[in-house]
């Protein structure tokens, strides 16, 4: 299953889950849930000790299945069991480097992964990983941020592959009430020569919703999905995405 | 690849395969706007005026190069301090607070952050926030708060917020992921002041530059003094800002430069911590704090905590220009076990009246068990002193 | 009267009518010495330049006249600050421990005494006696061991013996009387290395000297950076070496000198313990450690125990010039209460991110309460930094 | 009487006293002993918080002594019960000088004390107090020191009244086991213009002969006296001023 996929039938909702928190049985059943509820896309997180561009939900989270023993190659078993759906790699640049590129392409590949999503790998820094994702038809998804300057922008939705991942507010990820009027503005500005998928605080059906209508084509739910599985409420998490996937097809453009 | 990173200084950032900018996209346009704003300044007459007035009437440059009579008999040769112990604050730190807080205040921020682990950095920061009037609020791990009550208190008496940082091993290294994060979010309004010469571009090209006072004063102070160039320069090695900031102005000269590690405890690993601060001498190449160096690291990629009996070489990572010259074999890499340091520091004190930090002492450390490594005339950065070390060498001596 | 005395500098050891030697004739031999080898160093270019070489290079001077923007600002004048904080040791105390030592050391001694309150002298003594090879012994009253743990493990690291001293108060004037006894029967050998200037001549005219370095550096770099003169000075007084050390060069200018002793916790007396440090205010003349002078006493003549919250200005006595000085009202003499030195302490801390010693902060808690008396350009002696003082002022205020 | 009367019938042995300690009905006994002993001069000693030329015995007993309420107007309340033989007094300037020098000298007078010893009172600084004795018929006695010079030892022997103190050793008082051979050469080199007492650091019977086998004309015996006082065996020092005045007169010389 590839990337572009979870985009071909109206907006997609992708799902972000730390692996191995608490453990391993409890992320794939979430994912056996959230993909019955709904979601299009899973993001499928490989915690790391020092993840910078995640908020408190997403840090605990990862600490949580570190200490619970998760590590790269477990979680490669794991993701090979997870189906349905198709999935993506979240997770800082370190991991793969220590695997190196060609290895850690080989093993997406091998656990039917489609994607990878390096949140601390700006385009300038991401050519050995590119040419391996190249070799093993992997989709390499880059990010803009609502202070990425316009052609910068353009740029990166152009060498994206699979989507473009706009973050919707500066900061860290993490669940926010409001929706800014920057993310509608970036929304509006990066040119959708793919699917531009939304993400960072989206938390409630009402914000994913706010973000189709602005023209998102996805909108990605990490933390509030994270929190829920850490307090043991899959069947919350399971509402939640149903909730999201229901109110964003509500506002999606006709095709 | 992009266009954009054709002309930006991100592309100059490397130092061989070390270095770069491995950060989320939202801290790509605020690093490149201090790389702009650095990189004009550079050369911008007034701020530069600005920051040699601060740097001597306020923090005391230049600092002396002092002739250590009793240490040089007893090694058999001619040794000099400098003597970054005597800057305002106790440490080289001051150096780059200073000029970072200067270039902060020209592109018009009013807030500094900052990480700190035993909280000399914290200090230097909070002391130029105070001085040059910032908002300064300082990241500093929960464990490391524990540790560093003094350093706390002194940091809010100069009018710093001092911010528990509870993620992760709550200590240095997530005080920096903390700052960052803040960053992310605040960056229009606040500088983030980071303490050494690592992390992404531009810091480690600018921390080096604004220390790069010590190695230039040490330069003309070895001349006049000495009418030579020293054979060799010895330095500690935490981030590697003093260590840069001795070795850059001599890089092209034939003196030898030794960046002396933390061996701490030895080459072992206790849980997740590694025994020492060694990250040249046991780590491997990787990325942290948004930059590709030497880092020590479990073989998945997951960082260790780091050891030293020094708080300020307590750090899994290392500036990536380090990381290149010490590959390159231009900077040679030892290390002074605690106990070397401990050794140094009493030395110091008794036979030359100088109380040198922890760090520092790894450095005299060194000096004394290879004094055949540093040929006829030797510098030793005594980058702070260590009043601030005492009650640490009392348990480790167990009084 | 006696022949010897008119020809012995003795005889010109009076401050109008303070100063002089009272002493046991076992000491008049060992001054008369000391004061003839001081008298012909102060001309010996050799020692002045070995001086000059040791002030610079070991103890970092010149020290720095920087310009407190902020502080001005809220005081409505131009404040400049002579930055004593960064000289090696953290204080002032070191012009003289260097100058008396390498005077010692032409006299051929090998072995230093000195007295100890808080302990800030011991350690100048402690870091010359290793840096110039002397055995250092440091008289100092068990209640200050008791209260001063750190400053003991200072000078013992840099090599020096500390005595508990177990009779009388047990504090700071009965380290100085057990010091006088020592030397009376070890001059052969021994230096007496008095930490202030009051005392017997010479020593309020030698350290005096000795510290007025500072006031000559303030002189010349207030002149070539404001180009006139200051209109006031203030600094802070114990036995007066930092006082007598920014004023003796400006004596015979229109500059107000004011000097602000400790207030205490008020004029009155608790037990056999003054409230306050202030022997110019609150003190009457009588003689004290050799001097005739201000001491705090009963009317008997018993020596009362002060008090501050700055151990640097426990002390019952003044040196004799200042004494003579405030007389005649050439010094003015002011208070600061402990709150008010608090206050001063943690204003210089926020608003210019030099923390100084308690000590210092009476002199700047005394600008903030009378900003009128200082004239439009002030320079406030900032004789020491404050990071020993931290535990103190977290008590005081009851963290 | 004066002190010269001490000096008169044979070599002179000069005790002293801490006034006060433990109390002044001690110190009055004891003076009584001494003197019931051969004692042939007083030294009371006026307590001084800070007494610089004092060992740790004196200074231990006048510690105590102003513990116990000694000031200055009760020392000479006492010194006017204490009768028999001449008596000086003893004791630090600062605390004549907070009298003033006339009082001081007016109330020495009024409570039969004939002499005074200052001994943080060089000459150099005496005279405001050598005209207040000379006015109430008072010696006023000086110290010489093994280290002063040749000519000073003979300017201060000469302004000396009463007796001159030579001090047999440096530092300060209290009991020395050995007699000194500077202390010999001091004896030998002050002029016998008037009775040379000799003190610091003699407790002994034999030290007290060999110094006046030296020629001394007086022996001072302070620390060891006030020794046996603190510990309240007055039948012991009685014993030790007897078993000096008996070595001493062994050794006079023949008038
Ligand atoms: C005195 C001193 N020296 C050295 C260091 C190490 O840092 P760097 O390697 O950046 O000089 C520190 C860090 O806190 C320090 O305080
Ligand atoms: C920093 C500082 N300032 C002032 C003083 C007071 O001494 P003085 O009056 O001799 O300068 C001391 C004494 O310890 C001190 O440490």
């Amino acid at each position: 299953m590839r990337v572009a996929d979870a985009f071909s039938s109206g907006p997609a909702l992708i799902v972000y889950l730390c692996m191995g928190d608490p453990d391993i049985k409890t992320t794939i059943e979430a994912a056996r849930r959230v993909i019955a509820a709904g979601a299009d896309l899973l993001e499928l997180g490989l915690p790391h000790s020092d993840p910078i561009a995640d908020g408190p939900v997403i840090q605990a989270a990862a600490q949580r299945a570190i200490a619970a023993g998760m590590d790269t190659d477990r979680y490669f078993q794991a993701a090979g069991k997870i189906e349905g759906i198709p999935k993506v790699f979240m997770g800082y640049y370190n991991m793969v480097f220590q695997r190196g590129v060609e290895r850690f392409a080989a093993d997406c590949a091998a656990s039917g992964i489609s994607g990878l999503i390096v949140p601390d790998l700006p385009p300038e820094e991401a050519n050995p990983l590119m040419q391996a994702c190249k070799r093993y038809d992997l989709d390499l998804i880059f990010l803009v941020a609502p202070n990425t300057p316009q052609q910068r922008a353009e740029e990166i939705a152009a060498m994206s592959s699979g989507f473009v991942y706009l973050v919707s507010r500066s900061g860290v990820t993490g669940a926010r009430k409001e929706v800014l009027d920057s993310t509608r503005e970036l929304i509006a500005r990066v040119p959708a020569v793919r699917p531009r998928a939304v993400g960072f605080g989206i938390s409630t059906p009402d914000q994913a919703a706010q973000m189709v209508a602005a023209g998102a084509e996805g909108v990605i739910v990490g933390s509030a999905c994270v929190d829920l599985v850490g307090q043991g409420r899959l069947d919350k998490l399971e509402e939640l995405v149903m909730g999201m996937k229901k109110e964003m097809i509500k506002v999606a453009p006709k095709r | 690849m992009m266009t954009t990173s054709h002309t930006s200084p991100l592309e100059t950032a490397r130092f061989g395969s070390f270095g770069g900018g491995f950060i989320p996209e939202t801290l790509v346009q605020p690093l490149r706007e201090l790389a702009d704003a650095y990189l004009s300044l550079q050369a911008d007459p007034g701020f530069l005026e600005e920051l040699g007035e601060l740097l001597s009437r306020f923090a005391g440059r230049p600092t002396p190069l002092c002739r250590a009579d009793r240490l040089g008999q007893a090694l058999g040769r001619r040794i000099y301090l400098k003597r970054e112990d005597l800057l305002h604050g106790g440490a080289h730190k001051l150096n780059n607070t200073l000029g970072q807080a200067l270039i902060a205040s020209r592109m018009g921020k009013s807030r500094l952050i900052a990480e700190t682990g035993a909280g000399q950095h914290g200090v230097a920061t909070a002391i130029v926030g105070a001085k040059l009037g910032f908002e300064t609020q300082i990241y500093m791990g929960e464990v490391d708060i524990e540790r560093q009550k003094m350093n706390v208190y002194r940091m809010e008496l100069l009018g710093a917020e001092v911010i528990p940082v509870r993620s992760g091993s709550r200590t240095l290294k997530d005080a920096i992921n903390e700052a960052m994060r803040d960053w992310a979010g605040s960056y229009e309004t606040t500088h983030y002041l980071l303490g050494t010469a690592a992390g992404p571009y531009p810091y480690p090209a600018m921390v080096r530059d604004l220390q790069s006072v010590i190695g230039q004063e040490a330069r003309s102070q070895i001349m006049e003094q000495e009418g030579r160039l020293p054979d060799s320069i010895v330095a500690c090695v935490g981030g590697g800002s003093n260590a840069m900031g001795i070795f850059a102005p001599f890089l092209s000269d034939p003196t030898r430069l030794i960046a002396v590690e933390a061996g701490g405890r030895g080459p072992g690993q206790t849980g997740r911590t590694a025994d020492n601060g060694a990250s040249l001498a046991f780590g491997s190449k990787g990325v942290l704090h948004g930059a590709m160096t030497k880092i020590l690291q479990d073989p998945f990629g997951q960082i260790l905590e780091s050891y030293s009996v020094a708080a300020g070489l307590d750090y899994p990572g290392v500036g990536p220009q380090l990381a290149h010259l010490a590959e390159t074999g231009r900077v040679l890499t030892r290390l002074a076990s605690d106990a070397q340091a401990v050794r140094g520091f009493r030395y110091l004190s008794q036979a030359e009246g100088i109380i040198p930090a922890l760090e520092s002492a790894h450095a005299v450390g060194y000096a004394l068990e290879e004094p055949q490594q540093l040929g006829d005339l030797c510098i030793i950065n005594v980058s702070g002193r260590g009043d601030k070390d005492l009650h640490t060498v009392m348990e480790y001596e167990g009084c």
